[in-house]
C-alpha cells in the first residue's frame, strides 16, 4: 500500500521534474556553447540572461508592446541583443584568454558584476514586472495532472531551440564549420576555415540562446539586476554533469537534474533537495569524471 | 632469439583497441636484460601507443605485460615507474618553470616520502650532478628548463630518466628533429647508457638506427612482422614492401643501407 | 592587450639569488613584521586595527589559495566552505563561552531555545573547550579537503571541472548551514560574542591583542608555506601544475601531491576563518557562498598568485579598498571593483606582484644597462 | 634579488595601506559643532539592496525635512551613509565605523534579522542606539535597539485573527528558509493548536529560491483554506506566479503574506497578486493626515512614480522619533535619548505610535490589507487600539511553550 502511494506521488512529480529540467536546459544551452565547447568558463552567461529578461520588460514597459505578443517579438529581439553583447565580449576581452579557463572565469566575474550594477543604474534596483501573455495563463489538467501553460511554453522552446542548434549544428554549412573547430581547432585552422570568425559567431549563438532563456524566464521568476545568479550555477552543474560540448548530454543532464530535485523535493524540502542534487553530483563526477559524454582523445594534457 | 631464460620486459597477446581502430592487434614481444631494442614501423604501426601499453597510459584490452616476472598490466603509471620502468616522450616534456636542475632533482627523488620532499634542496646531490655531467647540461643546472633548445630537451629529458636509475628505459623517437651534431651526441649518449641498462627505442630515423641498433623489431598495422638484427630485417622482403608501399621517404634510406652493407 | 600563453604567465624560476638577496629577503619580512607590530598599533585607533586585523585574516586564506592555486594550479573557488568551518568552530566556542556566564540562558544558545531544544546537542558539546575549538578549527577544513581532494584527484576532475566542483560545494554548504537553523543558527549565523577568555572583545585593550595574534599567526603561516613553495614538494607542486601527466612518469602519484596543497589551503582558510570569527564577532552563511569565495580569490588574482607576499597583499588591499571606496562613494564601488577585475586580468595576469616584478627589473635594467644576467 | 624588489613594494604598499586607512577616520564626537551626526547604515549592494534602498530613502527625506526645519536641538543633522552590502558582518563592521571613528549619537539601519544580530553586539559593546525599523520574529529586547517595526504580536497574531475570523482554519504555511519564517511559523503553530486550526504543511525554500512547482501543486491539491506566506524578496516573484499558473487564485485559496509591501507588489506583477491579503501595520493608502503629508513629500522627493510601504514609514518615524526623545531628554548622550523614550508619542503616517521605554518597541494598529488591480493595498481590517507590543509574547498563555 506504502509503495503505491509512493509510486504515485513520484509520478505526480513526473511533469514538475521535467519543467524544472526545461528550465535548467535553456538556462544552461547557451553556456553548453560558451563554455562547454569554447572553454570559457562564463559567470557572466548569467547577466547574459538577465539582459535577456530586461529586454522583455522593455518591450512591453518602454516600447509598449501588449502583453499578448510582447513576449513573442522579445524572444528574437533578445538572442540579438544579448548575442551582440557577446559578441562585443568575445572580440574586446574573450577572444585573448581561450586555453586560459580559469582566467576568463575571473574575468567574466568582473563583467557580470559591471553589468548587473549598469542594471541596477538604469533599471533601478526593485524587480520589475514583465506579465505574462493572457494565454499563457492557466493550465491542462491530464490525469489528475496540472500542467501550467507557462511550463508547457517553456519546454516547447526549451525543445524548439535545441532542435533548430541540433539541426543548425548538422545541416548547415556554419555550423559544420562550428562543429569542426570544436573537434579540432588545428586541423580546421589548416582546413583553410576561419577559426577566429567561427568562435565569434559561436559566441554570438551561446550568448543569444542566454537571451531567449531570459525572456523565457520572466514567467517563472523575478525579473532584476541579480537574476541571473539565481540560475548561474545549476546551469554550470548541467553543461559539466552532462559532459562539456555535449548537446544532448547537456539535454540529459538538465532533465535527470530535475527530475531528481523534483523527486527529492516533497521528502526532504527544498534545501536539502538541493543538497541532495548536489551530492549526487560529486559522486557522479566520482563515476564519470568527464560527465555523461566524452571524446576520448590521446593528448596529453 | 636471445638464449636468455627469463626476459625482463615480455608482453604477450597485446590489444589496444580505441573506439572501431584497432591500433595493437596480439603484439608478442620480448626483452631481454641489458639489451638495446630498436622498435620501427610506418606511421600508425603502434610503436607509441605499445610504449604508452608497458607505461600504463593506455590500459590494453587483451594481453599481459610482465616485467621481471611480475605482472604489471593495468598499474597506474607511477607504480609502473616505481616497479622500475622510465620513458620519454616523442615530444620532449620537461617542466619549464623550473631549473634544469630541479627537473633532473625531482626525477631523482621520486622514492621520497611527502615529509622528506617538504625539505628543501641544497645544492645539487651527486646523482643528479653526476646525471647532468653525463647529459652536458650542467653549465645549465640553476637557469629555467624552459630556456634550453631542442635537443638539449631531449638530453634533459634522458637525464631525468637516468636520475631514476630504472631497469628498462623506453627512448620515444629521441632524435626526431634534431640537427646532425645533436644526434650525433645523442648516438654517444645511448651507447653510453646502453652499456649498463636496458634500453627499448622507438625510433623513425634510418641512419640513426643503422649505426646504433643492435637488434630490431618491426611493426606493422599494430602486428609484429618481423625481428632480427639490423641486417636481417633490412635484407627481409616484407619489411621492405611496408615501407616501400606505405613511405618512399623513409624506404630510400633503408634500400641505401642496404646496398651499403 | 596581452595574449600571453598559459605557460608563459608564471615567473621563470627565479635565478639563483647573491648572498645579499638572500638575505634581504628575510631582512624585510622582519620590516613588515616590526611595522605591523610596532608602528600600526600606535598609530591607528582600536576599531581601524581591527580592520587590519580583518584584512589579515584574508590575507591568511590568500597564502593558502598561492598555494593550490599559483602553484599547484587549482582553482580552489570553494575556500568560503573551509573558511566557514573553522570559523564556525571557533564561533561555537564563543558562543558556548557567552552561554555558560548567562544564567538566563538555560545552557543553549537563544537560537536552539527558539527551536524548542533545551539541552545542548552532542555535536556541540566537545566546543565549550578552547582547545577542541582550536583544534577542530584548523584540522577539521584540512580533513575535509584531504578525504575531497583524494576522491576527486583520483579521479582526475581537473580545471574548469574541480572549480565548478569548488562552487557548488560552497553553494550546498550554506544552503546546509541555513537549512539546519537548530544547530547553526541559520542565516543569523553565530554573534553576539561579549567576550573571549573572558575579557570583552569589544574593549580596547582586547582588541590589540587580538590584532597581534592575527599578526603572529599570519606570519607563521607566511613562514610555513614560503617553506613548502621553495621545498622539492614546492617544485613537485609546479611540476603537477604544468604537466600532471608527466609527473605520473617521474613516478609521482599527483594525486597526493595535489591533495596536499588542497588541504594546506583549506587549513589556511580554516585559520582565517577562526581568526576573522574573534575579529568580526560573527561568522554567519552570507560570508561563505560562492560570491565571496570568489572574492578570497580574485583578492589573490590581483596581489599576484604565484607570489605568496603578492597574495597576502591583495587580500589586504582589496579588503581596504572595498572599505575605503565603499565609505566614500558605496555604489560606484561596485563598478570600480568590477573593471578592476577585468584589467587586473587583462593587463597584469601576474597581479601586483607582477607589475612590481617588471617594474623593477625596468628600473634595474636602466640603471645597469650593460648589466650581467645573474 | 627578487625578494628584495618585491618586498620593499610590499612594505611602501603597507605604509599607504596605513596611512589611507588614517586618513579615512573622521574626528570623533565634537558636542561644539553645529551638526549632529548620525549614521545611515542600509545595503545600498547586494541582494538585499533591493528592499533597504527604498527605507535610506525614507530616512533621508526624514532628516531633510527637520534639517529645514530648524534641526535637532538648534543643530542640523549630518547624515553618514554606509554601505552594509546585504552582508552580517558587513554591517557589524560599519556599525563598529560608525560608532567609534565617526562617533555619530545614533544609527538608523538594518533590515534582515542577521544584519540586526550581526549589529546588535557592536551596539551593546560600545553604547550605541540602533533605530531598527521593519518587522521581525520578536523575542529581543536590547537596551540598545529601538524596534519602530512590529513584533509578532502586532502582525503575525493580528493576522492569524483575521484569518480565523473569515473562518480560514486549514493554514498551510510557505516561508523562506531563515529566522523570522522559522519563528513566525513556531508562533502560528502554537496559535493554531489553541485554537483549533490545522496546519497543512510548513515548507522552507532556500532565500533566493525560483523553482516553486512542487509547492504551487501542493498547495493546489492539498485542502488548505489559506496560505500563510513568510517567503522573502524575490522567490515571492516566483512563488506567485508559479501559483497562478497552477490555477490558485485568491478566490480559491487566499495567499496571507507578512514581507510583501508595495514595494514589492510591482516586481511580483498585479495580475499575479491581485486579490491576495498582506498584514502590516501601514499602507500607502491609510487614511491619516501625516500619511497624505508623508506620500506627497516622499513622491516629491523621488518621483511619482515611488510607493511608500510600512518599512519605509517605520524608518521616516524613527528619525522623528529620535529626534522627539533627544529634545525631551535635552541631549545627544545615548543614555538621557534612551531614558527619555517612554511614553514618546508621534501622530505618525501609520496613526499615534508611542514608545514603550520597557521593552524599546512602539504600540502599533495592526492591519490587514488586501492587493488592487492598481498595485496598492487596500485595508480591510484593522485592530482599532494600537496593540501593546510584547515581544516574548508573554501576555498569550498559548505562547507559553514557545
Amino acid at each position: 500500500m506504502r509503495t503505491v502511494d509512493t509510486i504515485n506521488q513520484l509520478l505526480a512529480q513526473l511533469p514538475v521534474g521535467l519543467s524544472i529540467g526545461a528550465v535548467l536546459l535553456l538556462a544552461a544551452l547557451g553556456l553548453n556553447f560558451t563554455f562547454g565547447q569554447m572553454g570559457v568558463i562564463n559567470m557572466a552567461h548569467g547577466e547574459l540572461i538577465m539582459v535577456g529578461a530586461y529586454t522583455a520588460f522593455v518591450a512591453q514597459a518602454w516600447v509598449g508592446l501588449p502583453s499578448s505578443y510582447a513576449l513573442l517579438v522579445a524572444l528574437p529581439a533578445a538572442f540579438a541583443v544579448t548575442g551582440l553583447l557577446g559578441l562585443a565580449l568575445e572580440a574586446g576581452l574573450i577572444r585573448h584568454f581561450y586555453g586560459r579557463p580559469l582566467d576568463t572565469l575571473l574575468l567574466t566575474f568582473g563583467i557580470g558584476l559591471v553589468l548587473q550594477q549598469l542594471a541596477r543604474d538604469v533599471f533601478g534596483a526593485p524587480n520589475v514586472s514583465v506579465p505574462a501573455p493572457p494565454w499563457l495563463a492557466g493550465g491542462l489538467t491530464v490525469a489528475g495532472m496540472h500542467l501550467p501553460y507557462a511550463r508547457l511554453f517553456i519546454l516547447a522552446l526549451a525543445a524548439a531551440c535545441v532542435a533548430a542548434t541540433a539541426y543548425y549544428l548538422s545541416r548547415s554549412r556554419s555550423g559544420r564549420r562550428m562543429r569542426a573547430v570544436i573537434h579540432n581547432r588545428d586541423l580546421a585552422a589548416v582546413s583553410g576555415i576561419a577559426v577566429r570568425r567561427v568562435d565569434a559567431a559561436t559566441f554570438f549563438l551561446g550568448s543569444g540562446l542566454a537571451g531567449v532563456a531570459g525572456v523565457a524566464l520572466t514567467l517563472i521568476g523575478p525579473t532584476g539586476p541579480t537574476t541571473g545568479t539565481n540560475y548561474i550555477v545549476d546551469a554550470f552543474l548541467v553543461v559539466v554533469v552532462g559532459g562539456l560540448g555535449q548537446l544532448r548530454g547537456t539535454v540529459l543532464a538538465a532533465f535527470a537534474l530535475g527530475l531528481l530535485n523534483a523527486m527529492v523535493e516533497p521528502w526532504s524540502g527544498a534545501s536539502l533537495a538541493k543538497v541532495v542534487v548536489f551530492a549526487a553530483i560529486i559522486v557522479f563526477l566520482q563515476l564519470r569524471p568527464q560527465g555523461m559524454f566524452t571524446v576520448r582523445t590521446r593528448a596529453l594534457t | 632469439m636471445t638464449p636468455v631464460a627469463e626476459p625482463l620486459l615480455r608482453l604477450s597477446g597485446i590489444r589496444v583497441v580505441f573506439g572501431s581502430f584497432t591500433a595493437v592487434d596480439g603484439v608478442d614481444l620480448s626483452v631481454a636484460e641489458n639489451e638495446l631494442r630498436f622498435l620501427i614501423g610506418p606511421n600508425g604501426a603502434g610503436k607509441t601507443t605499445l610504449i604508452d601499453v608497458v607505461t600504463g597510459r593506455v590500459r590494453p584490452s587483451g594481453g599481459r605485460v610482465l616485467f621481471g616476472g611480475r605482472d604489471i598490466t593495468g598499474l597506474r603509471e607511477h607504480a609502473i615507474v616505481r616497479a622500475g620502468i622510465g620513458r620519454t616522450f616523442q615530444t620532449a616534456t620537461v617542466f619549464e618553470q623550473l631549473t634544469v636542475a630541479d627537473n633532473v632533482d625531482l626525477a631523482a627523488c621520486y622514492r621520497m616520502g611527502p615529509l622528506r620532499l617538504l625539505r628543501r634542496r641544497r645544492g645539487l646531490s651527486d646523482t643528479v650532478a653526476a646525471v647532468l655531467e653525463r647529459v652536458g647540461l650542467l653549465a645549465l643546472a640553476d637557469r629555467p628548463a624552459g630556456v634550453l633548445s631542442h635537443g638539449q630537451r631531449q638530453w634533459l629529458e634522458i637525464g631525468m630518466l637516468l636520475a631514476q636509475s630504472p631497469r628498462l628505459l623506453l627512448l620515444d623517437e629521441p632524435v626526431a628533429g634534431m640537427s646532425a651534431g645533436e644526434r650525433e651526441r645523442t648516438g654517444e649518449l645511448l651507447v653510453e647508457i646502453a652499456a649498463d641498462h636496458t634500453v627499448v627505442v622507438v625510433e623513425h630515423d634510418m641512419d640513426f638506427l643503422r649505426r646504433y641498433a643492435r637488434d630490431v623489431t618491426v611493426l606493422h598495422e599494430g602486428r609484429v612482422l618481423t625481428e632480427g638484427t639490423v641486417a636481417q630485417v633490412q635484407a627481409d622482403e616484407r619489411v621492405q614492401e611496408v615501407y616501400l608501399g606505405r613511405n618512399v621517404d623513409v624506404a630510400a634510406p633503408l634500400a641505401v643501407g642496404a646496398e651499403g652493407e | 592587450m596581452t595574449s600571453t600563453s598559459a605557460s608563459s604567465l608564471s615567473p621563470a624560476a627565479a635565478p639563483a639569488r647573491s648572498r645579499a638577496g638572500r638575505l634581504a629577503g628575510p631582512a624585510v619580512f622582519v620590516g613588515v613584521l616590526a611595522v605591523a607590530l610596532g608602528v600600526l598599533p600606535a598609530v591607528l585607533e582600536p576599531f581601524r586595527l581591527n580592520l587590519v586585523a580583518q584584512y589579515l585574516c584574508f590575507a591568511i586564506v590568500g597564502l593558502g589559495i598561492a598555494v593550490a592555486w599559483g602553484r599547484g594550479g587549482m582553482l580552489v573557488l570553494g575556500q568560503g566552505v573551509f573558511f566557514g568551518l573553522g570559523g564556525y568552530a571557533m564561533g561555537m566556542y564563543l558562543t558556548l563561552e557567552r552561554v555558560s556566564s548567562d544564567p538566563l540562558s538555560g545552557g543553549v544558545p537563544d537560537f536552539m531555545s527558539w527551536s524548542g531544544i533545551s539541552e545542548l546537542p552532542l555535536l556541540w558539546r566537545p566546543f565549550a573547550h578552547p582547545a577542541v575549538a582550536i583544534a577542530t578549527a584548523v584540522l577539521l577544513p584540512g580533513l575535509v579537503a584531504a578525504l575531497l581532494g583524494w576522491a576527486v584527484f583520483r579521479q582526475r576532475v581537473r580545471g574548469a571541472y574541480f572549480a565548478i566542483l569548488n562552487q557548488a560545494l560552497a553553494a550546498a554548504f550554506v544552503i546546509l548551514l541555513i537549512n539546519q537553523q537548530h544547530l547553526t543558527g541559520g542565516t543569523n549565523g553565530l554573534t553576539r560574542f561579549p567576550t573571549l577568555f573572558g575579557a570583552s572583545l569589544y574593549s580596547a585593550d582586547t582588541k590589540r591583542w587580538v590584532y597581534v595574534a592575527v599578526v603572529l599567526v599570519a606570519a607563521l603561516v607566511y613562514l610555513a608555506f614560503r617553506q613548502v613553495v621553495r621545498s622539492r614538494y614546492g617544485a613537485l607542486l609546479v611540476a603537477v601544475r604544468d604537466g600532471e601527466d608527466r609527473v605520473r612518469f617521474l613516478g609521482y602519484d599527483p594525486t597526493w601531491v595535489k591533495t596536499l596543497a588542497y588541504t594546506l589551503s583549506a587549513m589556511a582558510a580554516g585559520v582565517g576563518g577562526a581568526l576573522f570569527v574573534v575579529v568580526m564577532g560573527i561568522i554567519a552563511p552570507s560570508s561563505l557562498g560562492i560570491v565571496p569565495s570568489l572574492m578570497m580569490v580574485l583578492a589573490v588574482a590581483i596581489g599576484g598568485r604565484f607570489s605568496l607576499a603578492g597574495a597576502a597583499l591583495g587580500a589586504v588591499l582589496m579588503n581596504a579598498a572595498e572599505t575605503a571606496f565603499s565609505e566614500s562613494f558605496a555604489g560606484g564601488w561596485t563598478y570600480l571593483q568590477g573593471a578592476l577585475f577585468v584589467l587586473v586580468i587583462v593587463f597584469a595576469p601576474r597581479g601586483l606582484a607582477g607589475i612590481a616584478e617588471s617594474a623593477a627589473g625596468w628600473w634595474r635594467s636602466r640603471r645597469q644597462p650593460q648589466g650581467s644576467s645573474q | 634579488m627578487i625578494t628584495v624588489r618585491r618586498g620593499g613594494v610590499a612594505v611602501s604598499l603597507l605604509a599607504a595601506a596605513a596611512l589611507m586607512l588614517s586618513g579615512c577616520s573622521g574626528g570623533t564626537a565634537d558636542d561644539s559643532e553645529d551638526t549632529v551626526k548620525v549614521g545611515m547604515l542600509h545595503s545600498l549592494s547586494g541582494t538585499m539592496a533591493i528592499s533597504e534602498v527604498t527605507v535610506r530613502d525614507a530616512v533621508k527625506l526624514a532628516i531633510d525635512e527637520i534639517n529645514a526645519d530648524g534641526g535637532v536641538l538648534g543643530r542640523q543633522i549630518e547624515p553618514i551613509e554606509e554601505d552594509g552590502a546585504s552582508e552580517p558582518a558587513v554591517f557589524a563592521e560599519k556599525a563598529e565605523k560608525l560608532l567609534q571613528s565617526d562617533g555619530v549619537a545614533t544609527v538608523f539601519g538594518g533590515w534582515t534579522s542577521a544584519s540586526r544580530q550581526a549589529m546588535l553586539p557592536v551596539f551593546e559593546g560600545n553604547n550605541g542606539l540602533l533605530w531598527y525599523p521593519v518587522q521581525y520574529e520578536g523575542l529581543e529586547s536590547s537596551p540598545n535597539i529601538v524596534y519602530t517595526g512590529a513584533t509578532t504580536n502586532q502582525q503575525i497574531i493580528p493576522a492569524l485573527d483575521y484569518l480565523r475570523e473569515q473562518g480560514y482554519t486549514k493554514l498551510y504555511l510557505v516561508g523562506s528558509d531563515y529566522v523570522f519564517p522559522r519563528t513566525a511559523n513556531q508562533i502560528i503553530t502554537a496559535y493554531a493548536k489553541a485554537h483549533d486550526m490545522e496546519i497543512v504543511a510548513e515548507e522552507y525554500t532556500p532565500l533566493g529560491h525560483t523553482e516553486y512547482s512542487t509547492i504551487a501543486n501542493a498547495i493546489a491539491s492539498s485542502d488548505a483554506d489559506a496560505v500563510f506566506n513568510t517567503l522573502n524578496g524575490d522567490s515571492n516573484v516566483s512563488f506567485f506566479q508559479q501559483l497562478r499558473s497552477a490555477g490558485v487564485g485568491p478566490e480559491d485559496v487566499p495567499v496571507l503574506s507578512v514581507s510583501v509591501a508595495e514595494e514589492e507588489v510591482g516586481g511580483i506583477g498585479t495580475d499575479n497578486i491581485a486579490g491576495h491579503l498582506v498584514a502590516w501595520n501601514y499602507y500607502q493608502t491609510t487614511d491619516t493626515p501625516a500619511n497624505a503629508e508623508f506620500v506627497a513629500a516622499f513622491q516629491e522627493a523621488y518621483g511619482e512614480d515611488r510607493v511608500t510601504s510600512d518599512p519605509m514609514q517605520s524608518a521616516y518615524n524613527a528619525v522623528y522619533l529620535w529626534k522627539a526623545a533627544v529634545e525631551k531628554a535635552g541631549s545627544f548622550e545615548v543614555d538621557a535619548v534612551r531614558e527619555a523614550l517612554d511614553g514618546i508619542t508621534l501622530d505618525a503616517p501609520e496613526g499615534t505610535i508611542t514608545i514603550d521605554g520597557a521593552t524599546q518597541h512602539v504600540y502599533k494598529i495592526a492591519r490587514i490589507g488586501q492587493i488592487g488591480e492598481d498595485g496598492l493595498i487596500t485595508e480591510v481590517w484593522n485592530s482599532g487600539e494600537p496593540i501593546k507590543p510584547d515581544p516574548y509574547l508573554e501576555g498569550y498563555d498559548w505562547a507559553a511553550d514557545l
